[in-house]
């Protein structure tokens, strides 16, 4: 999830998520970055309505991770 | 053999000679029973398979030597024969060929002695028969009709033969008059060849609910792997970053990072945990004043 | 569930799911594949909704939906 | 999805997913592949358990949220 | 939250939740760090077994009510 | 509920709950302290397994009680 | 927790919540204060509606426990 968590970490920042940025911030945590991920990531997110997703996440009940069966 | 063949009056011969050209030009090759098909239905069948199947009907007699001759796998349909069979030729998928024969059955009355296919209901509920010998026939068997209006009404819903058992001439003739079909009619699939197996009607009859079961499963997993090994698609890349969301959340206010974003959770978690102790301690005689709860 | 994957892959590339189509893809994953159970497979899903069999999963994220045999 | 289902299928085929592999199974199925995306997924499933990814629940926000409404 | 964020981050890179490193993922994406909050935030994580606390489920209370209707 | 609060942040804390304790805590709170509540609220607690309280909140809520009110 | 134990202590006190009362809440119960965690939390709750956010939690419901299934 590494990716996912620099990718919020910028949107919450009010920074834009480009390739050249979630590098950035993911290099800043000492990881080991693969571009195509990165790039995945970016294309990915450019249809999606980031704060959306968040608001939508604090609706559903947290328990997501939940063992199944 | 070949002495034997001459004895076959020449258009037997040609009749042998069509079927196991069918049989050769198609890889499909299906056995049916068209035993109590009205003819008319026949008709019915042969248009609706039109261009997608052949039906070659012929003396069982004929079919067997025609297998014989050819030898090998496909002679083992001959197990299957059953009632006054016909062959049906086709280039269709067997499993949907099988599907094709099942849509052209269609419901028909029973004949006294036939064996229901299910369990035969007869609802409750008004007739339009008037008063007669009708009661009577409908008390004989078993079904428990009334005069209503100067209406015959049966009273309460019946099952009158259960599957699997025979239909006698009585209940026949009830059903008949009240115009119950219970009866899939149309061409069964005995067996199916194709490509050296036979395959019989169980192994041929798909279940698409459990298929579509199935892909729901398949879709749920492929959902779960996108999202718990955080590969972004477009379907999943919500949900990605809700659980991410989810996952910040939790540790924040497992850990009590006052933050913002989630100090209304923390404030809910603190007050739960207050009011479950405060219940234990009620319990145990503590007075709890009214603002606690 | 290899033949189930085949058709969905084929499904999200907007492919049509035939014979030829599913069994050019198990091949490719290197399946030995049995001819019966693609005809069965490509029979069956001309009468489903794969599109809303894969809704219902959405719906019901669980991951239990259990392989219905 | 596609890259997902041309993963779980070499998975489910005993086959290793590899950029090689999950091309030749995209392009079999008509995607135009793109490569960036493939070491993406290849990357990212490198250190996951598949079995258990497979398995684990994730919840939709989608469907957790449709309650609420 | 960019704060939990960057804790994440680090985490999910094998990497210790140090004010150190935060603070430099933090700047990294461009945030104006305040140091009380960094040290809150390490403090607050220092007994916290993290894998543990990312799956348990911190009750959401607005989404809570919504079910009852 | 300020007396099961202090008592909570007490257990927290790693501290006894003692009436001394509880009667520390309130007044650094400006509680005006009620001998008798105090003497009654350790009574009580004596036999609870505050741990296993707390972490029963944490997963399902104590809503239920609400109605006791 | 036990910050938010004495922020909600003073708050059902009717005492104000500042970074002076909730060091001596805390001390009095003999915790050792980290300033950053309680400056966090004061400046946290700095716009919270405290009585709402407790009421939400009231209502909250069930969501968590369902992950067990």
């Amino acid at each position: 999830m590494e990716y996912i968590y620099a990718a919020l970490l910028l949107h919450n920042a009010g920074k834009e998520i480009t390739e050249e940025n979630v590098t950035a911030v993911l290099k800043s945590a000492g990881v080991e970055v693969q571009d195509a991920r990165v790039k995945a990531l970016v294309a990915a997110l450019e249809d999606v309505n980031i704060e959306e997703a968040i608001n939508r996440a604090a609706l559903a009940p947290v328990a997501a991770a939940a063992p199944a069966a | 053999m070949a002495l034997y063949t001459h004895h076959l009056p020449r258009w037997k011969r040609d009749e042998v000679e069509e079927i196991k050209r069918g049989i050769q030009e198609h890889p499909v090759v299906g056995i049916v029973n068209m035993h109590g098909i009205p003819a008319s239905q026949v008709q019915d069948i042969r248009r609706n398979l039109r261009g997608t199947a052949r039906v070659k009907m012929s003396r069982n007699t004929l079919i067997e030597r025609a297998l014989n001759e050819l030898g090998g796998s496909v002679a083992d349909l001959k197990e299957h024969f059953e009632g006054q069979s016909a062959l049906i030729f086709t280039n269709e998928n067997p499993f949907r060929l099988f599907k094709l024969l099942e849509q052209t059955k269609t419901k028909m009355a029973a004949k006294p002695g036939e064996i229901a296919p299910e369990d035969i209901v007869v609802p409750k509920g008004p007739t339009t028969f008037k008063p007669g010998p009708i009661v009577g026939e409908f008390q004989q068997v078993g079904i428990p009709a009334v005069i209503e209006g100067g209406k015959v009404k049966i009273r309460e819903t019946k099952t009158v033969v259960k599957k699997g058992e025979v239909i006698n001439r009585k209940v026949a003739g009830v059903l008949s008059k009240l115009g119950i079909k219970p009866m899939d009619v149309g061409l069964a699939l005995q067996a199916a060849y194709y490509r050296g197996s036979v395959f019989t009607p169980e192994m041929l009859a798909i279940d698409e609910e459990a298929c579509a079961k199935k892909i729901a499963f398949a879709a749920s997993q492929a959902f779960n792997l996108s999202v718990n090994a955080a590969i972004p698609t477009r379907l999943t890349i919500g949900a990605i970053i809700g659980r991410a969301v989810s996952e910040a959340r939790n540790v924040g206010v497992e850990a009590g990072v006052y933050e913002k974003d989630i100090i209304d959770l923390i404030i809910g978690r603190a007050r739960r945990e207050m009011l479950a102790v405060a219940l234990a301690a009620q319990a145990r005689g503590f007075d709890l004043d009214e603002e606690t709860l």
